[in-house]
């Protein structure tokens, strides 16, 4: 094993882990929920930077749009609606749970010491497949970004689930939160419109060039950082953002929840559609090369993108940009719809049966 | 990219370094709502402003620069925009300003920001 | 009877795909059932895709027994770059089990729905327990460490929000979800984890060629943390004895097509994945398991089958009585695990298959009885045997194969294991089972008793007979479960190619 | 000192995730364990892409070989450190954690909306979100309205 030399970027690393370490602590301290949600997205702010410094730049922008942005929102619907503010804290009840946590991160700590050392370019995660997937993408597939091409073609079944992981939590938090009765919700949402006129012409300003970028984010997801997940996040933020400045009332007309859930599930059928076209031309689950038909391959003008003698990549490219298509329409609906669920639920009396 | 520039960015930079910290001294020791949020969007708009334009300086011509430029205007839209609703909303849920002899109202309740139109009345 | 091997019932083309379409179906099923408007389009989109699913289901499992494993390469990339899928003669028994309860369960749906969940809710429930089906199948069938996490947290996220929609009628269901996602997570990230270990040190995802490279790579102590958390992250997914906090709950105040689908094939198909752990990825010689499997897992499991049987033979609530009976006998699949060998490992997959059967039926004869009178007490249930004899039939032929009476498939379960265990010269382990089955034969007694001889108390509500739209897929569970009881060579044989096959592939 | 650099981050990778772990055991309020468990989630995001940073590796985007920007890269490191560990001359961060991490994350947002969304209701059911007073209604009152609190 070579031994690492550390250079400015250790530096870096050194002082983001201290912070995020400090957060860490502040969450697990303090009393206040507030607090505690808003130290978390400072947390997932900290982590994204920490994530760049290890050139994880997919997962920083995921972490930055994702942890920072949607889970503080969802955290502080939730914390309006169960009126949590403070936390009583009883140390004698803290006994156990310190002891478990030092014993299982001690054992932790020394296994994880056996591990090949930090930026060690010859350990085996890094030398196996990791190097494979960096070898063999250019040819495979053609897309610069390997991050994208392992996502969305080498480990597509995977990304599939995930799709279908947030699916399920749409259906889960329509299931929990949903009024129920078709229609207007019963009740008056408590987003209403203000008087901000400042906020109010901003927003208008900004919600355009959001959705611009969303698309940017999008389309760009195979030449740099981004894709499906960060665009469709970012799309879901200019529509909250729009209910949040102008009222619930008004988003909801536009992007009624029920047409919500179904593009959700109509975005996990795109991806699996473009699965079983595979089969239906003769390929596998998910294998893009087959993606078109021989007919339809040869229809296609060689050079269209570039690159004429790779014919190959025609599948892989339009593969990618259809699941990719599939994981914006179910991310940035699904992501609007839970919004739709906190938002639009008043805090209510304690009563047993109600909803469900 | 001439030596003197690079000196200038890496000035500029440095600067909005200092600023960024002058912002979080403020966050923490002024008296009321309204100057915390005076200090903690100084600090988005000044020091960031600062430091895109060091980096601009620094970096070679182009694209980055370019970029730099957006999120620069970015941050000069949304930074005051905030701040704004920000003021707007503690001043709907009942915070009054503190203006006038600090030493008294420091001396009422410890300079915290709660509302306190009882005790200034 | 005739062997799998012999049978084709799908057109190669399909077969070919089969086992992919069997995880996709039910996906697209989801969607769809999503989608409709109405609860009754829903409810035939879902029979329709289960019927899909069962049928290709057993069709990748005539393959499997014509070929050893079927490996079907996703992507068109071969592992380690690609994900497959691998199943195995267990996986596509298991994948069989969950197909066919599925579908009884979603043939059940279109009575016990109506009673448990609000009419606007029935499409997005039976969305959310399609998806669950679909991830459960995955997590059998999938060859990819890091997609069986993936498959685990699709069909636990729904089933989550599932639980919880029992709370319309009973608001305990509410912290019961919450704690059953809370300690669910936990798993699900241990066993990220874990795996995080494993491929540090491997550097590969691919189960099998995890295997190889572990038994190249040796012992190290990341090896043996990656090892521990996967243990602890499925035991807890397993409710294995210590860790099942999660789960008495969750199958009490869940709806009863939730708690019927969860305990037929939920927590198997994390033992499941827990033996492919435990005899397949980790080598021969890994010590680690060895004194895993004799000094943690065995004492672990024989005190779970003793103390929760115990627990149930006190619980007056007849839903966590038999949910206390399911961690019992979880500790009784990983007590075959202890044994070890050939023989332990092919008697804890059959009685896995066996005892999601029981509970299928259980859970199933129980949904339909709670349709007519809204009890869960098992003194409520007193004489119900008269009102209802056909559904306390179904319910009695389940108990039976619980108990262990011969003629039905938990006899013979029973009794391989304590020859397995007997023939590993455990008798310890032997000792425990036998125990296990007398505490096991007084609380099945004690509810089939009230069932049975109790008079009804007086002005008790009388109960119903269930719809035949519940006791006929109940029945036919149960008359499975006494078929396999009499001649046991489907079950058998796969389990036991099974068994052989996660032995097979060691290097 | 070395042992201390190959370290430091699997060290306080863990204590992160130890952290959130406490939150979650340590906490009665139900709001508070997900955030734990949001903690723990992410910081074992940290822990596989510390696994994956390749000491003057760049981000997992290939840059055609041979070109001026391909050259910049590489010319920044020891020539025989990229070419025992480059894939065509530059060195590359590993993409495959990078990947995982990305469905890990999306994964814990989707639980923690479903985990909000029930605490939601639990608080609309008991009128409280802590513990151990759900467990005190829970075993005196089995149906019916409840007196809150």
């Amino acid at each position: 094993m070579t031994p690492a030399v550390p250079d400015v970027s250790f530096v870096l690393n050194v002082s983001l882990l201290v912070m995020l370490l400090a957060v860490a602590v502040a969450i697990a301290v303090t009393r206040s929920l507030l607090a505690a949600i808003l130290l978390l997205s400072v947390y997932s702010f900290l982590g994204a930077a920490w994530l760049m410094v290890m050139d994880a730049a997919d997962v920083a922008f995921t972490e930055a749009v994702v942890g920072a942005g949607v889970s503080t929102l969802v955290l502080l619907g939730a914390l309006l609606l169960t009126r949590g503010e403070t936390i009583k804290t009883d140390w004698k009840q803290q006994i156990g749970p310190l002891a478990l946590v030092l014993a299982v991160g001690g054992l932790l700590i020394y296994a994880a010491a056996g591990l090949p050392g930090y930026g060690d370019p010859a350990s085996p995660a890094n030398s196996y497949v990791g190097r494979a997937y960096l070898q063999a993408t250019y040819n495979d597939i053609g897309a610069p970004n390997v991050v994208t091409a392992v996502l969305a073609s080498y480990r597509g079944f995977d990304t599939l689930g995930e799709t279908t992981v947030i699916f399920a939590a749409c259906i889960g938090v329509a299931l929990m939160l949903d009024p129920g009765s078709s229609g207007a919700p019963a009740q008056a949402s408590r987003i209403r419109p203000g008087q901000h006129i400042v906020l109010k012409v901003i927003s208008k300003l900004l919600i355009p060039l959001i959705i611009l970028f969303a698309f940017y984010v999008q389309f760009h997801g195979d030449l740099g950082a981004g894709g499906g997940f960060q665009a469709g996040v970012t799309l879901a933020v200019a529509v909250i953002l729009h209910a949040l400045v102008f009222g619930l009332d008004e988003t909801t007309r536009a992007f009624p929840p029920h047409l919500m859930r179904a593009i959700s599930s109509g975005g996990v059928m795109v991806y699996s559609a473009v699965g079983v076209v595979c089969i239906l031309n003769g390929g596998g689950f998910l294998d893009y090369d087959f993606l078109f038909t021989p007919q339809l391959e040869a229809a296609i003008p060689p050079g269209l993108l570039g690159d004429p003698d790779s014919k190959h990549h025609w599948g892989q490219h339009f593969g990618i940009l259809l699941i990719e298509l599939g994981v914006l329409l179910t991310v940035s609906s699904t992501m609007v719809s839970i919004f739709f669920g906190f938002a639009g639920r008043a805090p209510r009396a304690a009563s047993v049966g109600q909803g469900g | 990219m001439s030596e003197p520039v690079q000196m200038i960015g890496g000035a500029l930079i440095l600067l909005g370094a200092i600023w960024s910290i002058m912002g979080a001294v403020g966050v923490l020791r002024f008296p009321d709502v309204y100057t915390r949020i005076h200090a903690a969007s100084l600090t988005d708009t000044g020091a960031a402003t600062l430091m895109l334009f060091g980096m601009g300086l620094m970096g070679e011509a182009g694209m980055v620069t370019l970029k730099l430029f957006f999120v620069w205007a970015f941050i000069m839209l949304t930074t005051p925009t905030s701040a704004n609703a920000l003021a707007n909303a503690a001043f709907g849920s009942g915070h009054s300003p503190r203006i006038g002899n600090f030493q008294i109202v420091r001396g009422k309740n410890g300079g915290g920001s709660a509302p306190d139109r009882g005790a200034r009345a | 009877m005739i062997g799998l091997e012999t049978l084709y019932v799908a057109p190669a083309s399909l077969v070919a795909h089969a086992p992919i379409l069997a995880i996709v179906i039910p996906l697209l099923g989801a969607c769809a059932a999503g989608l409709s408007p109405g609860g009754r389009s829903a409810w035939m989109i879902c029979v329709a895709t289960a019927v899909f699913t069962a049928w290709m289901s057993l069709a990748t499992a005539c393959e499997v027994m014509r070929q050893d494993a079927v490996v079907y390469v996703l992507g068109g990339f071969q592992p380690p770059l690609g994900i497959t899928l691998r199943v195995d003669a267990i996986g596509a028994l298991l994948g069989l089990l969950i197909s066919v309860v599925g579908l009884l369960a979603a043939v059940v749906s279109g009575h016990s729905l109506v009673a448990e969940i609000r009419k606007e809710k029935h499409s997005l429930f039976l969305s959310g327990f399609l998806l669950c089906q679909a991830g459960l199948i995955g997590i059998v069938y999938t060859g990819d460490a890091f997609n069986a996490f993936v498959c685990l947290e699709i069909s636990s996220i729904g089933t989550y929000a599932l639980v919880a929609s029992g709370g319309a009628s009973d608001r305990r269901a509410l912290p019961a979800a919450f704690n059953y996602l809370i300690l669910g997570t936990i798993g699900a990230t241990f066993y990220v984890i874990g795996i995080g270990f494993i491929y540090g040190a491997t550097g590969t995802l691919n189960m099998v060629d995890m295997a190889a490279r572990l038994a190249a790579h040796g012992q190290s102590a990341p090896v043996h943390a990656g090892f521990a958390f996967i243990m602890v992250g499925l035991g807890i997914k397993a409710a294995m004895f210590p860790l099942h906090g999660w789960l008495p709950g969750a199958y009490a105040y869940a709806p009863s097509l939730i708690t019927l689908l969860l305990a037929a094939t939920a927590t198997k198909t994390a033992i499941y994945l827990m033996a492919r752990f435990l005899f397949e990825v980790f080598p021969d010689g890994a010590a680690a398991s060895e004194v895993f499997l004799t000094w943690i897992l065995g004492p672990l499991a024989a005190a779970g089958l003793i103390v929760c049987s115990l627990q149930a033979i006190f619980e007056q609530d007849i839903r966590r009585a038999l949910a206390f009976s399911s961690v019992a006998q979880v500790g009784f699949i990983l007590l075959g695990f202890a044994v070890g060998g050939d023989q332990g490992l092919s008697a804890s997959l059959f009685f896995v298959v066996a005892h999601g059967l029981i509970k299928g039926v259980l859970f199933m004869a129980l949904g339909g009885l709670t349709i007519g009178i809204r009890a869960r007490r098992i003194v409520d249930f007193a004489g119900i045997g008269r009102d209802a004899p056909w559904t306390v039939l179904a319910f009695s032929v389940g108990a039976a194969s619980l108990v262990g009476t011969p003629l039905t498939m938990g006899f013979l379960a029973k009794w391989q294991m304590i020859e397995a265990a007997l023939a590993g010269e455990r008798y310890w382990i032997a000792a425990v089972m036998v125990a296990g089955s007398a505490l096991t034969l007084l609380y099945v007694g004690r509810i089939l008793e009230v069932m049975m001889f109790r008079e009804p108390a007086p002005g008790a509500p009388r109960a119903k007979e269930a719809p035949a739209g519940v006791i006929l897929p109940a029945l036919v569970l149960g008359g499975i479960s006494i078929w396999f009881g009499v001649d046991s060579s489907l079950p058998g044989q796969l389990s036991v190619a099974g068994a052989a096959g996660l032995f097979g592939v060691r290097p | 000192m070395s042992w201390f650099i190959a370290n430091f981050n699997y060290i306080v990778v863990v204590i992160l995730m130890m952290t959130g772990l406490f939150i979650i055991f340590s906490s009665a309020n139900l709001i508070r364990r997900m955030i734990g468990l949001a903690l723990f989630q992410s910081s074992t995001g940290l822990f596989y892409i510390s696994l994956s940073k390749v000491s003057g590796g760049t981000a997992a985007i290939v840059v055609p070989p041979d070109s001026a920007e391909a050259r910049a890269l590489a010319a920044q490191l020891d020539p025989a450190y990229v070419a025992a560990f480059g894939v065509k001359g530059v060195v590359y961060a590993n993409p495959l954690p990078h990947v995982l991490i990305l469905t890990a994350i999306v994964v814990g947002v989707a639980t923690l909306a479903v985990g909000l969304a029930i605490a939601v209701r639990v608080r609309e059911a008991y009128g409280t979100v802590e513990a151990p007073e759900i467990d005190d209604l829970g075993r005196s009152v089995t149906e019916g309205p409840e007196n809150g609190r």
